[in-house]
């Protein structure tokens, strides 16, 4: 792989590999903090309407969610495993278990889209739209708002994460990387995780308690 | 020594009760402030001037590097300076949460701000726009809340401010130790009209005070839009109040004299501590009833069927505060073993019981 | 790859070495032609693209300063109505803030700046770096674009409900400043990375300059707090559009809590616009004082603490708002905590002109304008801070002064003595030091005409963002005028004085100013890749107890 | 007192592992079970919130040992250098702050209700009433 024009101010590859990979968790870090705002929100309304959030989870699709939750947690596992084999120097296990990933990805956007579906039609929309006669509350209101931001944002990221996973695997396929030389493929792998890690939260404040 | 500081610091008159000590705190921190900066600057012109580069010894490396402020030193500065910025807040803090929660007795005056001007519905029943009339010398709390964006109500003269937020009740208190006019301005920034949005507290004397209310009460209250007819002489809000819960179907399921039945007995309602369905236990104040009215959901008593519809939209801003006020004025009807009654004899509302 | 190897080739990187007489070209003669510009990776031409869009920017703000001063000549209508008031002083809050205060410092200064001190040829992520530019002048652009299309008058904080509401166009403005922050944060990941893994050999935590200890810091706040105004953002913009409801009292909502939000990034943002400056401030007294600060860990340590400290005070904006008294109370004491830490900075720098040996320059100057400024105007914020007191002082012009005081007085003044005193080693070049020594005095007093009044306003009561306002507080508003006049006039002298410099000004050497920081290693203008070898920099960078030859010596050993 | 001279490169950069061939050792058997791992908490935490125990609190607590078993394991946080870590760690405590601090606001507002009333214009119980 020719090395990058600014490689001549690190003094090797691997210090190289290292800055790439520290910078990507600050990125990391930074993508946190972008839920960390409707985290604090989803806390407040929750403290604010107590009784009615927890009637609201209750109604909430729990089915949908579980899915969902086993399929990224597969999806993170195929991924650590695709790096695990790039550096075993396997590309084609590496790029079945990237296309594996992706479906997994597409699994949980198509499980997405039937979840939303059925809000739709049960009336449970953001805000004014709100129109679902089991919950009249305002509490419910608040909670199927918080609830279209959250995950709605968190499908943005699982898009974003597949394209990304799909573009590791069409560089896999053409042999960019090799067991010695694969920032970037890492820093692919760590934002799909990243996206498993946030659904680990959501997952539990949205259908469990 | 305290009106010559006002003076110098360009500080409206102190009009309310809380206005010197808070002004107090203001010399103490601004002169802190001035003394601070111009010592520190002074300090350092002096440093240059004595410290200047003279000769060509200045152009030798030292020999040794340059003294650095003895440890204790630097600790003791910086100890100190947090411990006096943490003694203004302590007093700030204090004075902050005294000029926040209102005392005990106080005149309640409803204020609904609407995109620029203020409106004061006062409790003997009339209201007025952009001028608020309080006596001088009695703590007068304004129990807030806005039509549509947030405003925030100012008056320079006591040292007071609050957000006034739609769809929530945000409360202010001030006593006027000053008669005459204090200007009103809204501190937050509402749209076109933000800084036209202006008003007047007038403090009469007890005496003048209550002329006004004497004379206004005689005023034609047409002024009152839902009073339905006012032809009895000047009906006070409790009256108003008790007309309104007649019309609209209240005292079909609330007695005013404690006996059961289909919703709890108002009589000794009012700030007393009233048991919830989900356990706990709320005050009933002004926001619990409004609440109460517009959301009966939200906190239900425990042994009452949760059967009271929603008088969302049927029942305007002034009405709910009369009806507020006519429970108010059953506060020391004593309540009789006020149980949850047999079952209903008359139709029940229209809502749907839910599970 | 061990210390031995990458000392014993130094040549392997081809810049040939400095004794043999070709001198390599310096980065502006390196390349030639607009495109050799436009698509550098050099983070010293990065940086004076930043620069030239930055001062435009600044002139912009400026300009709509200017004609919010003469609509408030007199208390009714002056030369404009209301609503173009309204938008005028949302966009100038709009451009001071995100177009100029928060990549002034840090994107010029600190990009030009920082690698040479650490010794680096160069950022960590040079390509990062040409992108985060273009994403700025992006954002710039559709900000610019929704300025034309009308522009928004919601304030540059778009408090809900009424930014819901306002008839104006949101939607641009909104998605402007979102891009600008996703520029911002590209940056701050640049310099996290480059301070921690880029430094050059010798250089340990304790031997960092403290300009670049003070970019570190604010780009941790650079990196942990413009997301948080993304989303708050974001969501502004959605309910605008969509009317999702998400603040909306009519549903539910509750409109104090964008107000946290808001306020989680806004307050730590202040803090991005004034550590930069403390930078520069840190650098430029303890040269023109000949000695090391009188004590470097203060200065660093308080750096980082201002930068993690700072994300907990949000909520002194918020006192009146309607939040509870016991979350004021605990906001109220955390702002007292951090305030320690900038009166720490201002004792450690008074304190570096003890028995130093001190010449007196224009980049000293701003510093007197700075030091009374910041002292006077960063004190009034402790005392905004004092909950009772802020009861009155809450949106009045009490608090307008006390940010400016800290924003023009503290911000735009490092700047200029930033200007000032990197010029040779950016440019080569001197500028005349009469015309630099009258702007920077023509600064401070125009300066103080301006905002000193405004204090006095705030105590007699006038309220911000006011178009029309009683008669008793014109007078003050005339002379407020009429300082903002002469600010603007001295702040053109202090920029058309370096600029003509650039073109006539005397030949610099490399270290016109006898600092001993790291940056005045290199010749000036420096080279492309800053140093003619890999520096060796095992020394303290404020060492005055050996001679720049010597230091030059250790530097670049044979 | 001069500082002295030439000590080595700074602590974190020569404590990473040299490059890539370090992490490459690390068995297929940890990634099996650290997934075993998280699917049996994820049950775990189904079958207590479908049996109505420990509520909210242990349900994030178990979500919160999940993620560090992505971190550390899936992640390699483990053979991270010191920074990156740092920077997980700010970001936790940035999150904890906000979310913390804007809730008790919430959480004490005494002196006023807590959460709105709609104003009388807002006709919401008539839609959702319908």
């Amino acid at each position: 792989m020719p090395a990058p024009s600014h490689a001549e101010q690190y003094s090797g590859y691997p210090r190289l590999a290292e800055t790439l990979r520290f910078g990507m968790w600050i990125f990391l870090a930074s993508e946190t903090l972008l839920f960390a705002g409707l985290f604090a929100l989803y806390a407040s309304y929750r403290a604010m309407f107590r009784a009615d959030f927890t009637q609201a989870i209750q109604h909430n699709t729990l089915a949908y969610g579980t899915v969902n939750m086993y399929v990224l947690l597969t999806s993170s596992f195929t991924v650590a495993l695709s790096l695990a084999t790039l550096r075993r120097n396997r590309p084609r296990v590496t790029l079945a278990l990237l296309l594996a990933t992706a479906a997994l990805g597409g699994v949980f956007l198509v499980v997405k889209a039937l979840e939303y579906a059925e809000h739709v039609r049960n009336g449970a929309l953001p805000g004014p739209f709100y129109h679902w006669q089991a919950l009249p509350t305002f509490g419910a209101n608040r909670f199927f708002t918080m609830y279209w931001l959250m995950t709605g944002l968190h499908a943005l990221h699982v898009m974003a994460g597949v394209v990304v996973v799909l573009w590791l695997a069409r560089r896999t396929h053409r042999r960019r990387y090799t067991a010695a030389r694969h920032a970037t493929f890492e820093m692919g792998t760590l934002y799909w995780h990243l996206v498993d890690v946030m659904w680990l939260f959501l997952w539990p404040i949205l259908y469990l308690a | 020594m305290n009106q010559l500081m006002r003076k110098l610091l360009f500080l409206p008159p102190q009009a309310s009760s809380m206005a010197g000590e808070i002004d107090a705190l203001h010399y103490v921190v601004i002169l802190t402030t001035l003394l601070g900066a111009a010592l520190t600057t002074a300090v350092a012109v002096f440093f240059v001037v004595k410290y200047r580069a003279r000769g060509p010894e200045a152009e030798r490396p030292r020999e040794k590097p340059a003294p650095r402020p003895p440890v204790w030193f630097e600790v003791v500065v910086v100890v100190g300076l947090f411990g006096l910025f943490v003694l203004w807040w302590i007093v700030g803090f204090s004075q902050y949460v005294r000029a926040r929660v209102a005392p005990p007795d106080t005149l309640d005056v409803y204020v609904t701000a609407k995109q620029w001007m203020w409106k004061f519905a006062y409790p003997d029943g009339h209201s007025s726009l952009g001028t608020l009339f309080v006596p001088q010398g009695r703590p007068v709390k304004l129990i807030m809340t806005s039509r549509d964006v947030i405003h925030s109500f100012y008056v320079p003269d006591f040292r007071a401010k609050q957000d006034v937020i739609p769809g929530r009740y945000t409360t202010i208190w001030f006593t006027a130790t000053i008669e005459g006019a204090h200007q009103i301005l809204c501190a937050e920034y509402c749209g076109t009209g933000h800084s036209t949005m202006r008003g007047q507290v007038v403090a009469l004397a007890p005496a003048d005070y209550a002329r006004w209310v004497g004379q206004a009460a005689a005023q034609d209250l047409s002024s009152f839009p839902d009073a339905g007819g006012a032809a009895t002489g000047a009906p006070s809000m409790a009256r108003v109040g008790e007309r309104v819960a007649a019309d609209r179907g209240c005292l079909r399921c609330h007695t005013v004299d404690g006996t059961p039945h289909i919703g709890p007995t108002w009589a000794g309602l009012y700030g007393s501590s009233v048991p919830l369905a989900d356990g706990q236990a709320v005050l009933a104040d002004e926001p619990y009833l409004t609440e109460s009215m517009m959301d009966p959901l939200a906190k239900v008593r425990r042994g009452f069927r949760p059967v009271m519809p929603s008088y969302q939209g049927l029942l305007q801003a002034p009405e709910a505060a009369a009806v507020v006020e006519f429970i108010k004025s059953l506060r020391d009807v004593p309540p009789a073993a006020a149980g949850p009654m047999p079952p209903p004899t008359g139709p029940l509302p229209s809502q749907p019981v839910t599970p | 790859m061990t210390m031995s190897e990458v000392i014993a080739a130094p040549e392997r990187g081809g810049d040939g070495a400095a004794a043999t007489g070709d001198v390599p070209p310096d980065y502006l003669r390196a390349a030639s032609g607009v495109r050799s510009w436009l698509t550098t990776t050099d983070h010293k031409r990065i940086a004076l693209m930043f620069y030239v869009v930055v001062l435009v920017m600044f002139m912009v703000g400026g300009l709509f300063a200017l004609a919010l001063r003469v609509e408030l000549l007199t208390p009714r209508r002056t030369v404009m109505d209301a609503m173009t008031y309204n938008r005028m002083f949302t966009l100038h809050g709009v451009t001071m803030v995100w177009m100029f205060l928060i990549p002034a410092i840090p994107a010029v200064f600190g990009n030009f700046i920082l690698p040479m001190q650490l010794g680096a040829k160069d950022l960590a992520f040079p390509r990062l770096n040409l992108a985060s530019f273009y994403v700025y002048v992006s954002g710039l652009l559709i900000t610019l674009g929704g300025m034309l299309a009308g522009g928004t008058d919601t304030g540059w904080t778009f408090y809900t409900p009424y930014s819901d509401s306002s008839p104006t166009r949101l939607l641009p403005v909104v998605s402007g400043v979102f891009v600008l922050g996703i520029s911002t944060i590209m940056t701050g990941i640049n310099f996290i990375a480059t301070t921690h893994m880029l430094r050059a050999p010798g250089i340990t935590w304790r031997r960092i300059p403290l300009f670049t200890w003070t970019i570190y810091g604010t780009s941790i706040i650079m990196v942990l707090a413009t997301p948080v105004l993304g989303l708050a953002l974001a969501l502004v913009g959605v309910d605008h559009v969509l009317h999702l409801g998400i603040f909306d009292p009519a549903v539910g909502g509750d409109p104090v809590l964008f107000q946290h939000l808001f306020w989680f990034y806004s307050h730590p943002a202040v803090y991005i616009m004034i550590l930069p400056a403390m930078g520069v401030i840190s650098e430029v007294v303890p040269t023109f004082a000949q000695r090391r600060p009188s004590s470097y860990m203060a200065i660093a340590m308080s750096t980082l603490g201002i930068a993690l400290v700072g994300f907990l005070t949000w909520g002194h904006h918020m006192f009146v708002a309607g939040i509870s008294e016991l979350d004021a109370g605990i906001f109220g004491a955390l702002s007292m905590f951090v305030a320690v830490f900038s009166a720490l900075k201002v004792f450690t720098w008074v304190a570096t002109l003890y028995k130093g040996r001190i010449r007196l320059g224009t980049p000293l100057l701003y510093f007197f304008g700075f030091l009374f400024l910041f002292v006077f105007g960063g004190m009034t914020g402790v005392a905004v801070a004092t909950q009772s007191l802020d009861i009155h002082w809450h949106d009045t012009y009490f608090v307008v002064a006390h940010f400016h005081f800290v924003m023009v007085g503290g911000s735009v003044t490092a700047f200029l003595a930033a200007a000032h005193y990197w010029f040779p080693k950016m440019f080569g070049r001197r500028y005349s030091e009469r015309v630099g020594a009258l702007s920077a005095t023509a600064v401070f007093l125009g300066f103080v005409l301006t905002f000193f009044p405004q204090f006095l306003l705030g105590n007699m009561g006038m309220p911000r963002r006011y178009y029309s306002y009683p008669e008793r507080f014109q007078w003050l508003h005339v002379l407020s005028t009429g300082g903002a006049f002469l600010l603007a006039g001295a702040i053109v002298l202090a920029l058309g004085n370096l600029l003509v410099s650039l073109r006539w000004g005397p030949k610099a050497g490399s270290n016109p100013w006898g600092s001993r920081s790291f940056e005045w290693l290199s010749a000036s203008p420096p080279p492309k890749n800053n140093f003619p070898a890999v520096p060796v920099l095992d020394f303290s960078p404020y060492d005055y107890t050996q001679s720049e030859e010597e230091a030059h010596a250790r530097a670049f050993p044979r | 007192m001069k500082d002295e001279r030439g000590d080595g490169m700074t602590d974190e950069t020569s404590s990473s592992a040299d490059g890539e061939s370090g992490t490459s050792a690390v068995p297929f058997s940890r990634y099996a079970g650290t997934y075993l791992a998280l699917v049996l908490l994820a049950t775990g935490s189904l079958v207590l919130s479908r049996l109505h125990l420990g509520g909210l609190s242990v349900a994030l607590l178990i979500a919160a040992a999940k993620a560090i078993l992505v971190l550390w394991f899936f992640m390699h946080l483990s053979t991270q250098s010191a920074s990156s870590r740092l920077a997980v760690l700010a970001a936790v405590v940035m999150i904890g702050t906000l979310v913390a601090l804007t809730a008790l606001d919430v959480e004490t507002r005494h002196t006023f209700p807590a959460h709105t009333q709609p104003p009388p214009s807002s006709g919401f119980y008539e839609r959702s009433s319908r």
